[in-house]
This record gives structure tokens, sequence and C-alpha cells, in this order.
């Protein structure tokens, strides 16, 4: 049940996009079409779970012991852009198709808060490495259900018609508000 | 014993006022010929038909001016003797100008038809009346205006087992296929058993909608004692009926594949002013060169039912109900439905002109399109079900490739849709222009494998 | 060991592990791609807007490299570009002068009649399928602005039910000339400021009908422009291969006043 | 000489060539005749208050409209009746004591930033008049929450809460349910007397305006019974599940689940387009709606609003997952 709690809270409740508002930038840049969005999902949610595990192992058993704390957000970062670069060069490699669709997004990951934020989250609630990975995937999989939503509703407002100043980017804007908006009801159900 | 109600009836579809009244009493009456006729060469589906006459040329009443132009085509026929006067572009009722042939009659109407009666049409080899039918020039006076003869020609590997024809004429205003059935109900059977014939169907339908009991109560009347299995099939009122696909899941319950032809599952369909042309052109010998047609609409003196020669400018049509009677805003060929409007009254009639309407302004609004508010109408009134909703918002944000595989093509243009819009989007139109599109690039990409 | 020295070696030791595996990865699971690809998209004009028939520039330049189209498909590109790409890909280019969209018809609201009114979608090619437009002359600009909406630079707009092509702003990418159902658009040489402004191939009678600045085909000018307008049929077309024409008697001159300077 | 047009131009468009009469407008129209019920109830139980929230929702949302329209430079829509709607719809979510700037800042939200920057009615992703409640009730969280003491317990027992947020917040401390469903309480649930927004108190007035709705083809029952279905259903689970449970009609009575389930999750633009969409859609709204009610640490006691606002964002995907084949199609 805990688990389930735990999944609820970082999909739903708290989600990183439409309540904590990290990973906008992704957010908004792979939305404008459903497939780019699924495969920006999948990458998302591998390279989250990965990267948490990697700065869960730096932490616990190297900045930890050697009380160099202070350095976790420095160490987290490098580790997490090598950990992208990886993921690029393999995914190049791979997976062509899916990498021209990811384009320029992939690399974005490198400094999405959404990465470094749940590490960080991770460490401020001391959790095992187990739990680290479930919230990390769970919040991920946040990440990827508001942008699966997100791309539907962009596909209808692509076909909106909306005044000249709002087109593009700002009507999406808008509406990731009024999506947020309504994800609002959530708030509380899980601690 | 023979009448028996439709036993499915399609889904979807819609009831618009049919105006039905103002000319279903109206026995159909002959008209006399125009000072020209203006014969447009492209008068049915497929490739235009080659001109066999030149100006200046005389013709006699009968005579083949125009031959087939491949598989697809139909030859056409003087309505009169006279004199050819041009050949050029005119405009056809369905917007694209076309090769036409002006002739001017004498007045003599001296008649030769080229094909001879066949009387003993049961004695005749099928091939020979299909051939018959060819010659005679008859395409579907429904509206398609597909050439008869090829719909008669079913390959060997598609047996056809039931012939319906299509008495529905679910068309607002409409009444010429009612007067043929029940003035010449008889004729009607006869013709019925004569594409029987041809086509080796061992049930014969003849699909009439509720609307119209005198005719179902005539043509019940008039069933042939020597003719098994033929029925009078008593079908739902609702636009389309009339559609060949939805007709013959009406009467029937087998659906035509998408994409398919009603051969597909065994049906051939009918329509009874073809079906009395195809009696005309076998018995009597006669080519097709008069039809039926209904001029009605409250912008018109004397609605009434006519039987005019092909070539009339609708001007004359006119004239001959009394005139235009106080403002005309709207003149369309056809039905309401899916009739064309007209640019103007210069424009002559084809063989598939069913009707002619002129509406006045309490019959014709005006309406700007609104963006869809998917209130989900159109996709219950759509007998194809479709969703035009979604169709016609691809095609305004140009998403052609997303319509096409959303079946934009198996759209057959009905207007169901677009009656029930709350909105007034122009679904019909967007449709219509997602077609050409897709119809141009497929023809760009050449033809297609199998 | 001190305070700054522990910090700066493990963050030093992760950097160059991190360093050292992605290094690997790039040796051993690089894929090779063609330098020039990137050089070629350098010099196109990077205005994506597939007038080469490609999905964009990038598209066009693997293409160029791949050897599967030639250089001076791009209108946009000047002609330094273009001389530099085939450069790049060892190919002699002979760069064509810049060219811009051009409508022939002069038919506006106040000159052109339009003989019904028309009820629906506001498309060139709907409202053409309809009763052949609702312009009289079945050859003239209907404008409800197909054009204008296929255009990547907005340079086309509505003036009085033509349109009109602002030549400044003009790429000459050539899609509104696929958009017009009239087909009554034309590429033409940027130098060029004299025009038949008239697609009309109806007889002179037809044409005094239905439009006020209509090609009546008096053939006045052919004489007038030594040979650099010719008659196709009843219409006078300006022969764009030959030296722009400077006469502005033609202008003056032509009595259906459809040869105009533009521009 | 310039060529002269015809005087009488005819008119030409493409087929069909005549229509059923429905239009916009009319469908708006009816809607609002559906809200008469309310608006009568609510005048009933809240007075002066009703109509003074009414009032000032819809002219806020109609000059909005106007000004948005007048801004952006296209035809005006008021005459459609959509603005008016939304202000109905926006006054009957609002609490009798709710003042009137912070309705019309509702408003405001409602029509401009909800409706007017997609381009007007049709392309709005979300239902306007949620969106405005949602936006008062997280900006002004006090007023919208505050609600004047009415006598819906017994006189002895006057209370500034809802039915709802009395069930959760006593909940919340652990104590055992406030109060019973008894026969009298439920009638007075049923016609509405008790504290609540004010339009969405009587679920006997909305029950009329629904059949008006469904008499007039207006609504389909798609989502009005798979929305009240789920309720339902989940309501029979809770209760066997938990002691602390209230019972099912408690939960059909309050709050806002008669006028969302037959006014707000049935409004056209934004709810999917097909039946089997729509059940869908319904059968969301009602999870949602029980989710957001029963699990005891929500933050809101009625769930309603947000659930329909959670499934207006889902809807271009169950469009996109509930496509149907054409006749004559197969998979």
């Amino acid at each position: 049940m805990e688990y389930v709690l735990l999944i609820i809270g970082a999909v739903l409740v708290n989600n990183f996009v439409l309540n904590r508002f990290l990973g906008i930038c992704p957010f908004l840049g792979v939305s404008k079409q459903m497939s780019t969005a699924i495969g920006m999902s999948g990458a998302v949610i591998f390279v989250m779970g990965m990267a948490a595990a990697v700065t869960w192992c730096i932490q616990d058993w190297l900045l930890a012991p050697l009380n160099l704390e202070y350095l976790q957000t420095t160490a987290f970062i490098l580790l997490i852009a090598a950990f992208v670069q990886l993921v690029d060069i393999v995914m190049k490699r791979f997976l062509p198709a899916l990498h021209g669709a990811l384009g320029i997004f992939l690399p974005l990951i490198t400094t999405n808060c959404a990465v470094l934020g749940v590490a960080v989250m991770n460490v401020q609630n001391e959790s095992s490495l187990g739990i680290s990975v479930l919230f990390s995937v769970a919040a991920a999989v946040g990440f990827a259900f508001a942008l699966i939503i997100f791309a539907g509703l962009r596909e209808k407002i692509e076909r909106a018609n909306p005044p000249r100043a709002f087109r593009g980017v700002a009507i999406a804007l808008v509406t990731a508000g009024l999506l947020s908006l309504s994800f609002m009801g959530f708030s509380g159900l899980v601690k | 014993m023979k009448r028996l109600y439709a036993p499915f009836n399609f889904r979807g579809g819609v009831s618009p006022t049919y105006h039905k009244e103002t000319t279903c009493n109206s026995p159909l009456r002959e008209l006399p010929l125009p000072p020209l006729l203006t014969i447009s060469m492209s008068q049915h589906l497929g490739a235009p038909a080659k001109p066999l006459v030149s100006p200046d040329d005389t013709v006699v009443g009968g005579q083949m001016i125009a031959a087939a132009a491949g598989m697809i085509s139909a030859a056409i026929h003087a309505p009169t003797s006279g004199r050819v006067v041009s050949i050029g572009d005119a405009a056809t009722p369905l917007g694209r100008p076309a090769p036409a042939m002006v002739i001017e009659p004498d007045g003599n109407h001296t008649w030769q038809s080229p094909l001879p009666p066949i009387t003993n049409w049961r004695e005749v080899a099928p091939r020979t009346l299909a051939e018959r039918v060819g010659a005679a020039g008859i395409v579907g006076m429904g509206g398609a205006g597909f050439p008869t003869h090829v719909k008669l020609s079913p390959p060997a590997d598609k047996p056809i087992d039931t012939l319906i024809i299509n008495g529905a004429e679910c068309e607002p205003y409409l009444s010429g296929d009612n007067r043929i059935l029940l003035e010449h109900s008889a004729a009607v059977w006869e013709g019925a058993a004569i594409i029987a014939h041809i086509l080796k169907a061992t049930n014969i339908y003849v699909a009439i909608e509720d609307n119209k009991p005198d005719a179902v109560r005539a043509m019940e009347q008039a069933i042939p004692a020597d003719l098994a299995n033929a029925s009078l099939c008593v079908l739902k009122t609702s636009f389309p009926q009339g559609s060949e696909k939805h007709q013959i899941f009406s009467v029937t319950g087998r659906t035509v594949p998408a994409g398919g032809l009603p051969m597909d599952v065994g049906c051939v369909v009918e329509n009874v002013a073809t079906t009395y042309a195809i009696r005309d052109a076998v018995i009597n010998g006669q080519p097709l060169v008069t039809r039926s047609i209904t001029v009605s609409g409250d912008a018109v003196a004397a609605p009434a039912n006519l039987i005019a020669h092909i070539g009339t400018p609708f001007s004359y049509l006119v004239e001959a109900c009394g005139g235009v009677s106080g403002t005309l805003t709207k003149v369309v060929s056809g039905g309401t439905m899916m009739g064309f409007a007209q640019a103007s009254l210069d424009v002559t009639m084809t063989k598939t002109s069913s009707g002619l309407l002129l509406l006045s302004p309490s019959q014709v609004k005006q309406f700007t399109s609104q963006a869809c508010i998917s209130c989900g109408r159109c996709l219950n009134a759509c007998p194809m079900r479709l969703m035009p909703a979604e169709l016609s918002q691809y095609i305004e944000s140009e998403d052609i490739a997303n319509a096409e595989a959303s079946f934009v093509m198996d759209c057959f243009e009905c207007g169901s849709c677009a009656f029930v819009c709350p909105a007034h989007r122009p679904l019909v139109q967007h449709m219509r222009r997602a077609k050409a599109i897709i119809m141009a690039q497929r023809r760009a990409a050449g033809p297609r494998p199998g | 060991m001190n305070e700054w020295l522990t910090p700066i070696m493990w963050i030093g030791g992760i950097g160059a592990f991190c360093g050292g595996a992605l290094a690997l990865a790039a040796y051993y699971l690089s894929v090779p791609e063609d330098p020039r690809i990137e050089q070629v998209t350098n010099e196109l004009p990077g205005a994506n807007c597939g007038g080469c028939g490609f999905a964009g520039c990038a598209d066009y330049a693997k293409a160029l490299v791949e050897n599967k189209t030639s250089p001076d498909r791009c209108p946009v590109a000047s002609s330094a570009a273009v001389q530099a790409i085939g450069a790049l890909l060892g190919k002699a280019v002979v760069a064509s002068g810049r060219k811009v969209a051009l409508v022939l018809c002069g038919g506006c609201n106040t000159e052109a009649i339009r003989h019904f009114s028309y009820n629906g979608i506001t498309d060139c090619a709907a409202a053409a399928a309809i009763a052949g437009g609702d312009k009289a002359c079945s050859f003239g600009c209907l404008g409800y602005g197909s054009c204008l909406r296929v255009c990547p630079v907005n340079c086309i707009t509505m003036v009085d039910g033509v349109a009109k092509i602002d030549s400044s702003a003009c790429i000459g990418c050539g899609k509104c000339v696929a958009a017009c159902p009239r087909n009554l658009i034309q590429l033409v040489p940027e130098e060029a400021k004299i025009h038949v402004l008239c697609s009309s191939r109806d007889k002179g009678s037809v044409v005094r009908k239905v439009c006020g600045v209509g090609c009546i085909g008096c053939r006045i000018c052919v004489k007038l422009s030594d040979g650099a307008i010719s008659m196709d049929g009843f219409l006078a077309k300006v022969d764009y291969t030959k030296p722009p024409l400077t006469n502005e008697e033609l202008v003056e001159k032509c009595p259906g006043k459809c040869i105009r300077k533009v521009g | 000489m310039k060529p002269q047009a015809p005087d009488n131009l005819l008119l030409v468009s493409s087929s069909p060539h005549t229509h059923s009469g429905s239009s916009v407008s009319r469908i708006m129209a009816d809607v609002l005749i559906a809200l008469i019920p309310a608006f009568a109830a609510a005048c009933w139980f809240f007075g002066w208050n009703a109509v003074r929230l009414t009032a000032v929702c819809v002219a806020a949302c109609l000059i909005t409209e106007w000004l948005c329209r007048k801004a952006m430079r296209r035809a005006n829509t008021i005459a459609d009746f959509s603005a008016a709607v939304t202000g109905v719809l926006l006054a009957f979510n609002l609490p009798p004591d709710l003042p009137s700037w912070m309705a019309i800042a509702g408003s405001v939200v409602a029509i401009a930033i909800a409706k007017q920057t997609f381009g007007g009615l049709g392309y709005n992703p979300f239902n306007p008049a949620l969106i405005g409640r949602a936006f008062l009730l997280i900006s002004c969280t006090g007023a919208m929450t505050t609600w004047s003491a009415s006598n819906w317990l017994s006189p002895d027992a006057i209370t500034t809460a809802t039915p709802l947020s009395l069930v959760k917040e006593t909940l919340k401390t652990g104590d055992p349910l406030p109060f019973t469903m008894t026969g009298p309480m439920t009638w007075n649930f049923f016609i509405g007397n008790m504290n609540g927004c004010i339009g969405e108190v009587s679920a006997a007035a909305i029950l009329i305006g629904a059949a008006y709705l469904l008499i007039r083809r207006v609504i389909t029952w798609h989502v009005p019974v798979a929305f009240i279905g789920t309720v339902i259903i989940y309501g029979l689970i809770h209760m066997t599940c938990s002691a602390n449970a209230m019972p099912v009609h408690f939960h059909l009575l309050s709050g806002g689940l008669m006028l969302g389930a037959f006014f707000m999750a049935t409004d056209m633009v934004t709810t999917p387009i097909t039946h089997i969409g729509l059940i869908i859609f319904g059968i969301g709204c009602g999870l949602l709606t029980m989710i957001i009610r029963t699990v005891i640490n929500g933050d809101y006691p009625d769930g309603v609003s947000f659930a329909i606002l959670v499934m207006n964002a889902f809807t271009p995907l169950i469009n996109r997952a509930c496509k149907r084949l054409p006749f004559g199609r197969k998979k």
C-alpha cells in the first residue's frame, strides 16, 4: 500500500510538471506530436530511473562516507550529464529513428531540472536504493503522463484559432497553466 | 402477398422536409422541343463521349451523335432531327465545363432509330441485351450517371442473385420516379424482368419508401403473375435510403465492403427511371434521349413533372412551368441534399438531371461557418459511419493525410452531416476538397499496384 | 588530505571516469556521418521553406551530399551560396537569377465581375469546383487566398479580390504556384517589371464581357515589343527568357489595360 | 467600359441546399431554459444573493466576451448565448456570500483565458465555467468555502459548512460521521435545503432541467448515466469497505454532482465526440469525483469540478482512442 501511495503521489498529486513545475522545457518542446511525446516519455523514464540509481550509489558510497555531501549538486550534474550523453550515443547507434525524432531534446534532458530534482529529493528523503529508483520512475511516469495528456491537448489547440499574439508557445503555456489548475484538485490526497 | 417490409434499416441518416406534395400528384407531361439543344458530351461518369458528327452536319432523331470513349463511357444520340450548329465548351449541371454539341431542331422530328426492337427478349442471350443497353446510351439516371451496360456485365466470378429496383427517391422535392412507378407500373416490372434476365438474378425487389403509398399500391397490383420471386419491398422513409449500399443493407442485410461494389455481395441496384429506359431500349429500340424531370421549388409558378429531351436548357423548363414566381435565389439541379447549385438557368439538362429546383430566399439561408462544437450530431447522421466533425477539422488544418487515414474517401457526399450541423459548417465541401486533393495525389503517384 | 584538495580530487576523478567512458563509447559506437552535410546546411539559407521539394534545409543538404539532387534547386539561396555549395560538392553550377512569384491577373473586384454569389469555404480550389467559380472570367483570380495560406514568408496579400505578391519579400519558393487552381502564378525574373497581367485564353469579345482589364488579343503589344511578347492563342505572353521589357509605351498603348508595370 | 454584373446574383454553394434548422444559439438557448428551474430554486433558498451572483456573472461574461472579440477584431459572438451559459453555470458554482468582485474576476478568467484565448467557442479545451470556479477556489479559498448559515440540519445544529465538507472535516479529526441520512434529511437534500453553491443544491430542479435537455436532444444520456452510475457503484463498494462511509444517496444529492453530471460534463465542446468516448468520459468523472471526495486527506471536499476538468484534459486522448470504423470496413 505504501508503494502504491508513493506511485499515485508522484504521478497524480505531486506531479513533477503540473505541481512542482520541473522539466518544463521538454514538456513544451516535444509535446507537439504524440509520437515524439511517447518517445520522450520513454527516454525520461529510462534516464530518471538510471540517474536515480547512479546518484544514489555516488551519494551513499562515496559522498556520505567521505563527508562530502556539499559536493552533491556538482557531482550529480556531472554524472547526469555524462550519463545522458552516453544514452544519446547508444541511442544514435541502435535506435536512429527515435534519436532523429527526439532531436535536440535528448541532450536537453542533461540539464533537465526534473532529473536533478528527483536525485536531490531522494537524498533529502533518505530513501533506500529501491525506493529511490521506484520514486524516480514514478516521478518520470508522472512526467510522461502529463506529457502525453498535453500532447493530446496540443493537437487539439494546434487546430484552434487563437489571436495572433497567442499563437504557438503562448497558447501552449496557457493550456499548461489550465491543465495544472485542473490537477490542483488532487492536492492533499497523498502527503 | 408480395409486399414485404424492409427487414433492416441502415444506421444514421436524416429526415429532411420532403416537399413532395407539390408535385407527387402531377402527371408526367411531355415537353415540346426547345429552339436549341445543347447536348453535353459528359453526361455520365467516366470519359466524355467522342463526337461523331461535325458542325453543319444534319442529324436525324435517334442517330448516334457521339460514341462511348473507352470502357466507362456512354454513347449519346440525337433527340431529334436538325442541324449541328457548333461543338464547344459549355457549362454542365455538375459545375465543370465540358465539350457540348449544339443542335438546332428542324421541326420535322424525323426519327430513325438504329436499334431494332427486341420483343422476344426472353429468348435473347443476356450478353446481346447488355450490349443493347450500351448501344442505347443508358446511364444510371438516379444521379451518379454510371454507364449501365458496365453494371449489367458483371465478371463471371461475381454471380448476381438479387436485383433491386431503386424507387426510394429519398431526395426532397423529386417525384419523377414516383410518377413512373404510378403511371408505368407494368413497364417497370417488365424492365426489371429484362434486367433480371440479363443478370440471371433470382430475386427481384422493387424498393419504395413508405412515404409513397400510391406507388406502393400501384406496383403491388402490377406484379406480373409469371415473374417468380418478385416482391415489393417497402422501406422506411429516411435519407439516404436511395444510396445503393444503404438500400442493399435495408433490403437484404448485406454490407457492401468499403471501396467495393454492390456486385461484391451479389446485388445490382437500378434506378426506376433507368429500368424504364432499359425496357424502352430493348422492346421499342429507343435510345435514351428523354427523361423525367421534376421542376419544383417555391420560386416556380407551376411545379410539374416533365418528360424532356436531354440538352433542353433549364430556362426552357422553367418557362414550361409558368416561369419564375417571386425572388429566385438558388437554382439546384437534382435534389436539395445532393444536387448542384447552378450559376445560371442557361445550363442544359443531361441524362442524370432528375430535378430542377428553384428556391426563394425563404428556403435558402446563407450561413457563416462556425467552429465545430463537437456536438456529435454529424456522427449520428452519417450513414457511412464516418466522423465528419473530426475529418473537417483535419481538412481545415490542411492535414489531408490524417483525413485519408480517417477514411474520408468513403464519404459519398450525401450531405446528412452538413444538414444537421448546428455550426453550419460546410462539411460536404470540406470532404469534396479533401477527396479531390487525395485523388490528385493518387493520380500523381501513378496507378496503384493490384 | 587538506580541505580543498579532496573535493577537487574526487570531482576530478568522477569527471575523468565519465569522460573516459564517454570517449570509449564515442569511439566504439560512433555513427559515421559525412561532415559535408553540416557544411552544406550552413551554406543554405535555413528558411526551411520546402521550395526545393525536401522536408527542410537539412534534408536537402543530405540529399545534395548523397548526390541525389542538384544545388540549384534552392530558390532562396543567393548565387554566392549556391556557388559555395557547388565548390563543396565539387560541382560546377550556373546559378540562375533570383526569381519572384507574380500573379498574372489584374481582375480586381471593381474590374472583373462575379456572376453568382458564392457561399462556402474560403479556398480557391473548393470555390472553383462549384459551378466553375464565381468569377465570371473562368481564368481569373478567385481571391479566396489559397496562395496566401501556403506562403512561408507571408508576402501575399489579398487586395480587392486579387492576390498581390510583395516581390521584395518573396523568396521564390514556388508554393503559391502549385497552390493556385487557376495556374495564375508564375515565377518571373526579379528584373522584369513590365508584365501582361492576364491569363484569359478567351476571345476578346468574351473577355470584354467579364473583365475591364483583360487581354483582348489585339496584338498591339506584339508589334511594339520587338518579339519579347508573343501571342499564345488569344493571349499575349511575355517571354521571360529574353531581356526584361523596358518600353513603357506598351503600358500606355494596351487597349485592354492588362500590360502593367509592377514594382 | 467596365462590364456590369447581373442585378440579381444567384446564390451558389455546395450541397446540401437545405438545413435541419439547428444552430449553436438554439442549443445554448435550450441550456439556458433548462437552467431556469435551478435558478428558481437558487432564488428560493438564497434569495437576493442568487440573483446578484447570476446577474453579475452573466453581465461580466458577456462584457468580457464582447471586449475580447473586439480586441481580436473578430465577429461578435454574444448572440450565440454561449457566454451567457458560462456566466450562469459559473454563478451556480459559487457560494451565496461571495463578493461580487470575485465573481467578476472568475467570469473574466473563464471567458478571457479559458475561452477566447483559444479562439472562442469550439476551440476551448476546458470548460470555461469550471476554469473560472477552479481559479476562484484556488485564489480565494476562504471566500469560496464560506457558507452562510442555513437550516439544513435541525435549527439547533446550525453549521456553516456544506454537507460534504462537514463530513470530510469530521473524518479528518477522527470523529464519527456527523449526521445520518434520515428520510427528512434526504428530502431536504433532494429539494436543495442545504448549504452549497447556489445552483447545485437542488437536485430536483436540476433534474427537471435535465429532462428538458434530454427531450430536446441537446444532451445524450451517455455522460450522466456513466457519471452517476460510477458514483453509485463506487459508493456501494466504499460502503462495504469502510465503516465511515456515507450512503450512496448522500453522494448523489450533495455537492455539485447533479449540476456537474447534467450541465457541465455534457458540455459538447470539451467532451469526447463518440458515444463510447462519452461513456469513458463519464466513468472517469465519476471515479475522480469519488476519489477526491472519499480520500480523507484531500484538500477539497467536492471533486466534481476538478474531475470534469481533468477529464476535459483527457478528451483529446479519448477521441484518439475511440475512432469508429465506417460502414463496410472491417478491422
